[in-house]
């Protein structure tokens, strides 16, 4: 039987012979995982042996389907692994020898070995091709120095996906390789990296004389930045709107706040002006949310539109502005923080605050969404350039020798 | 609501793209536009022979096309597009719109074949003189007559009212909201062309002094009903807003593309690029209200009221927003009166007070959402 | 209205930068806002002592400077740039702008000269629990107990009330509205320091039950000289704000200057360059708006009302821009603890709340200007 | 006696000894303004025999003062020959030779010859300096070809400055120069420009083969950017905002707009919505003038400030948005337009209309405001760069032949 044209039957009933043989509710997440992806219904689109069936990528959805039917206990990909599943295995199985997808995809898929990204730098953000990161052949081995940040669970991964400069004598695209990084090797420092919030979903990673054999390259010696577009471009397809259903998600959130709110602080001249506001607001998240829908549609039809990268930047500018509402809507007591500001590591599972104070987090977290995942001026750039077709700015670090472009902190 | 558009809708789009770029170029829509009719008869033959356009919505029994708010969006995105010069949202949008939902079968029987024929040239006259566009705030009376019916008073801002051969007149009689019909040369029948912001489309003053006209609504009050012709008039006009939007973020992408200062093509600053950024995400998001309240309208099962409000709220804005980009962006060149962009931007500016402006539909919005 | 800062003006400007820069740079900022009290007592007294801040606009036979609101604006304008913790405009502006304004000969003679030598925190309780930051929104109501009177309720976001020496408390007597003290220590006094958004303004709920108190106030109703004092403790607070938001402004700049990205100084692309330059435009205008606002209270015969409603207005929105700006301009790094970005954009939120939002102050304006 | 040190009360003194002498309610303006000029009273800053004493500019007032105390007629500069009197007398004294200054001055000033600016073309809106019109010698005269726009008064003009290109072979900066055209001369041939609201306020130049006399160049040869800068700065200085008394100018009409407002056509809650939009106009109206009168203090006490530029930038925003509220507050009636759009010459001194009709002719003509003189682009960019010195952009035009720098139309 040809895996290409296995049918949506077929798929379902190899999915039930999965949980026929081991049931997420009666065995623990590893040794369930551990299965799922030996019957190769971690990935389907994956090849065989490697998780998946070789099928097409919008089958998973059966096999989801016919878990969550049948069971109880469901594991989101994005809750166990999400850097390792959404970018670490689409970069391995496209670029990763044979050995590293058999080393490396089963316990990323379980969970027992979570992954993180080691891309950005204090000195390059928005242009992240900058990094001054060194590695430094050392017989077969390389040896790293360098800084990292804006690293999501370094603190609890096994792997990390280094960018790192190996020959600083080219043009910048052109002297970057790809490592897998173990994190926990001598000389790799983690840091917490407290924000706004006082909280720390971020890290710093301090590497200093760390040693890589030389097996763990990712591509070729210098191919780094084609690898790293590969798991960036699986990133951006996780960002952006849609999804939900009219009215949920933060607006719920702002209509809540509206509905609770202390009616004697508003006149009804400012309680109207406060409508018209909100209802504004109402109605760019429904488009947001519509234009998400209308992107999936134009996938699922064949026809990618505009509408996915429209939806990144939409959604920080949006999101922005509809805390800032909740806060009006809350009056004085948003002179308030009853979370306070304790430096410390996030609840991993979110927190059970009131609405109130959900609003006022959210309030100060919105503000990096405007700089996380491509700051809204680099969302601007590209869809000027790549979806208007506009040209680029004449640029003074193309065809330059990194090391001779000029660089700062 | 799948929002996607078949084959059959991206066919139909081709072919009115290829008659307007043809029929309804700049030069077209200038020179319709000086004229008091407000449009080429030739044209709009064309429409209705060829195309079969007048009478899209009109059921195949009275010799239309029989299809739907769909097809209706994709007709009038291409005309936004190409500011065509006709009365169509009079016509076959709101006359053949409120025949369909809320005349009798009588007058379907007698009005839409000529509509569909593109002979009949007709329009809905709603809006009293110095009140709103809700229907509720009719307040025209229609005073029984012999077996007929006589109107008196001002309808204002009747779109093609001067030209229009039929006037659907929405007034209340006995029942409640019902709609009359007024034939051009009725006696007592004043109509003035009344001197626009848009060029491109006709407005006209109609005053009644006991005009006989005859009954042509279904039995019974037509308040919700007429409702619902509004909402569908809606659905077309931001279609037509969509379509009036996309062209000038393309006029402005194609400039930014093509003119040079300082060296270098203008569109490759950052701050032309990302007003071309914004742009296009407000333009999609209009795309996502007009296709939406399209679709909700076409599949009759949806909140339609609501998803017009949207729409022509966010439409409306968005529209006037591109097109006064499109000015900026062209800079002096975009200000002149040779340069189509100011075409656009009375036309946005226009259309956004067409039917209610944003805040009068997120003030019912608001309403209807418990807000 | 000049508007134009004499030779004194800027001198005054000078001496309190240099001191800010000294004993209010960034990690003293940190290190106050940590405390509970909320500021260091050493800077405190230096204040009062090697400039004389506290007394500013006391009269010279209380002990005071005997300056005017100009001075008083080009103090705060300072502080607000360095973000100086420090019950000051408690102290300085709220509880000496009230017994200057509104308190009587003795309470005067009594509190004023403590408070100009540094010895007297004080401060001001007028809004009500769960009402409006209008002094006419006050309910709570005083006895009279013997010689004195007794106080029993709950005052909220009371600056620094949770450290005041003295409570002058805003409440109604048999004249009206009128001023209470109450000492720090009193029978059924309770005082609970806030959890606050802005680390860097310490506000407390303070509760009264049957807590004795001494009136203080000028006799008959103060309704409209407490409104003034509100009034000019907004002149205060927009002159915290421009020089916040200045700050801001020059952060940015200087970020955008030596930050490189593509071989470039970010300040070389036009979208961090032009957000700049409309920070620029929005800071100036916050400083007309706020040097108006001053000028008109020194000058004592414009329409204060309408200019602390003006600049209330704008100002909140101008800081809260910027500093929200200046967050984004930074990238990363303006997101981050260890960055002071995120000081100002709550202090500005705060900020911006603090006496009334600009909704609420344009609706004011509105109602005074009869728009 | 030094002129320098003329007291004011001496230039008073003089003042009404001119207007003893010939008053301008008892002759015709060309008579008085020669005699004004005559006096040294036209502008007291130039020299004496052109027109001034030698004095500061700012005593221009106390003439103006003694003018409009002892006359009831008052001829207005900017009424009689902006450009000529704004920019052109200016330009003569800082670059033109004696010859120049003594035949164009005096005539300029009495409004005898209108003056106009031939800077803009086509092909260089924004970047005047890329200019391609070329003046080509021939024996000592010049022969100029090529084609200028939004040139004011051109129609009614005896002279137009005028800067053309006469070195294509080095950089753009450097190869104009700048000549004094008689509109009159053969080959000159103006046609008016309409623009949205159907006026032609402007013109647009074509020249072939036009013949300028060799002594008619400002400066050397070369020299045209540097004469053209002299032009502009005069130019800005009389752009941006403050000036007018508080609530006057633009926020009048809108307020009158309001006030007149059909009652019936706002609900309780749209109104207030709209008020609340009306107020914050009047706040930015506010400090528009409030910034402008700082502005000026900053001139007077000699500390030039940044808000002169600002002011350019804010007052095109602003109207902009002012002119679209007034719209929204004239509801359906905004979609008529009784004046029309029959395409002419607007009416010299203003048209008598009715508010309404005033604020839609507004609505359309505003638009313009953030392109001409200087768009908000560039002045963001003049702003950016002049006042809070950040870097300017990488440059391809600088240090290159200008018939090297690709141009489009």
């Amino acid at each position: 039987m040809s895996m290409k044209t296995m049918s949506e039957a077929e798929l379902r009933e190899r999915t039930r012979a999965l949980l026929a043989e081991v049931h997420p509710d009666k065995v623990d997440r590893t040794t369930f995982r551990r299965a799922q992806f030996d019957h190769g219904l971690a990935w389907v689109r994956f090849p065989e042996g490697h998780g998946g069936l070789g099928l097409t990528a919008n089958l998973q959805q059966i096999v989801n389907d016919e878990i969550r039917k049948n069971a109880k206990t469901f594991y989101e990909d994005m809750a166990i692994n999400p850097i390792g599943i959404g970018m670490g295995g689409p970069v391995v199985l496209t670029h990763g020898t044979e050995e590293m997808k058999k080393r490396l995809l089963r316990p990323l898929f379980t969970g027992e070995e979570i992954w993180c990204q080691l891309f950005s730098e204090p000195g390059a953000g928005s242009d992240v091709a900058g990094l001054s990161t060194r590695a430094v052949r050392d017989g077969d081995d390389w040896i790293v120095n360098g800084q990292k940040v804006w690293t999501t669970l370094a603190h609890l991964s096994k792997w990390g996906m280094l960018v790192a400069r190996t020959n600083p004598d080219v043009p910048k695209h052109e002297g970057m390789s790809y490592f897998l990084l173990d994190m926990q090797s001598p000389g790799v420092e983690v840091r917490p990296l407290y924000q706004i919030t006082g909280e720390a979903e971020f890290n710093e990673i301090f590497m200093t004389d760390v040693r890589i054999p030389g097996d763990r390259i990712l591509g070729h010696e210098g191919d780094g930045w084609k690898v790293a577009i590969t798991t960036l471009m699986n990133e951006r397809t996780s960002l952006g709107g849609g999804g939900g259903s009219r009215g949920s998600g933060p607006i719920a959130t702002l209509l809540r706040l509206w509905k609770n709110r202390e009616k004697a602080a508003f006149t009804q001249a400012s309680e109207a002006v406060m409508r018209d506001r909100i209802t504004q607001l109402h109605i760019e998240c429904e488009l947001l949310r519509l234009t998400g829908m209308r992107a999936k549609a134009g996938l699922r039809s064949g026809i990618p539109g505009p509408e996915g990268s429209v939806g990144k930047l939409a959604m920080a500018e949006i999101n922005k502005r509809l805390w800032e509402c909740s806060l009006d809507v809350m009056g004085s007591s948003s002179l308030l923080y009853e979370a306070g500001y304790e430096l410390k590591r996030p609840e991993l599972h979110g927190r059970a605050s009131r609405v109130e104070e959900h609003a006022k987090y959210q309030f100060l977290r919105s503000r990096a969404n405007s700089i996380e995942g491509g700051t809204s001026e680099v969302m601007r750039n590209i869809l000027g350039e790549r979806v208007l077709g506009l040209p680029g700015e004449p640029r003074v670090d193309k065809n330059v020798p990194w090391k001779d472009i000029p660089r700062g902190v | 609501m799948h929002f996607t558009f078949t084959e059959e809708h991206e066919e139909l789009r081709r072919t009115v793209r290829r008659f307007l770029e043809q029929r309804s170029d700049e030069q077209a829509v200038r020179r319709a536009m000086e004229t008091e009719r407000g449009y080429d008869d030739d044209v709009w033959s064309q429409m209705a022979g060829q195309m079969g356009l007048q009478g899209l919505i009109v059921p195949a029994e009275h010799g239309g096309a029989g299809l739907g708010w769909v097809e209706m969006m994709v007709v009038l995105e291409e005309m936004g597009r190409s500011l065509l010069c006709a009365p169509y949202l009079s016509t076959a949008v709101l006359a053949a719109g409120a025949l369909v939902e809320a005349g009798s079968e009588e007058a379907r029987s007698e009005i839409l074949p000529g509509i569909a024929s593109g002979e009949t040239i007709a329009t809905l006259a709603f809006v009293d003189d110095g009140r709103g566009w809700d229907v509720a705030d009719v307040q025209m009376q229609a005073t029984k007559d012999g077996d007929g019916w006589k109107l008196s008073g001002v309808k204002n801002f009747v779109l093609d009212g001067h030209t229009a051969d039929v006037i659907l007149v929405v007034a209340r009689g006995p029942d409640g909201l019902s709609l009359f019909r007024v034939d051009a040369g009725a006696a007592g029948l004043e109509r003035a062309l009344l001197p626009t912001l848009d060029l491109t489309r006709k407005l006209a003053r109609v005053s009644f002094s006991s005009t006989p006209a005859k009954r042509v609504g279904a039995s019974g009050d037509l308040t919700s009903q007429l409702r619902r012709v509004l909402d569908l008039a809606v659905v077309g006009l931001v279609a037509e807003q969509v379509g009036g939007a996309q062209r000038c973020l393309e006029m402005s992408t194609e400039y930014a593309r093509t003119r040079l200062q300082f060296g270098r093509p203008i569109g490759s600053f950052q701050a032309i690029k990302h007003r071309c950024a914004d742009m296009l995400v407000s333009v999609e998001f209009a795309k996502s209200a007009a296709y939406n309240a399209g679709f909700t309208a076409a599949e009759g099962d949806g909140d339609l009221a609501s998803a017009a409000h949207i729409a022509k709220s966010y439409c409306s804005e968005a529209y006037f927003h591109a097109a006064a980009d499109n000015i900026q962006i062209h800079g002096g060149m975009g200000f002149t009166w040779e340069h189509p962009a100011h075409l656009y931007f009375k036309r946005a500016k226009s259309s956004s007070v067409l039917f209610g402006d944003p805040m009068q539909h997120r003030e019912q919005l608001a309403q209807s959402l418990g807000i």
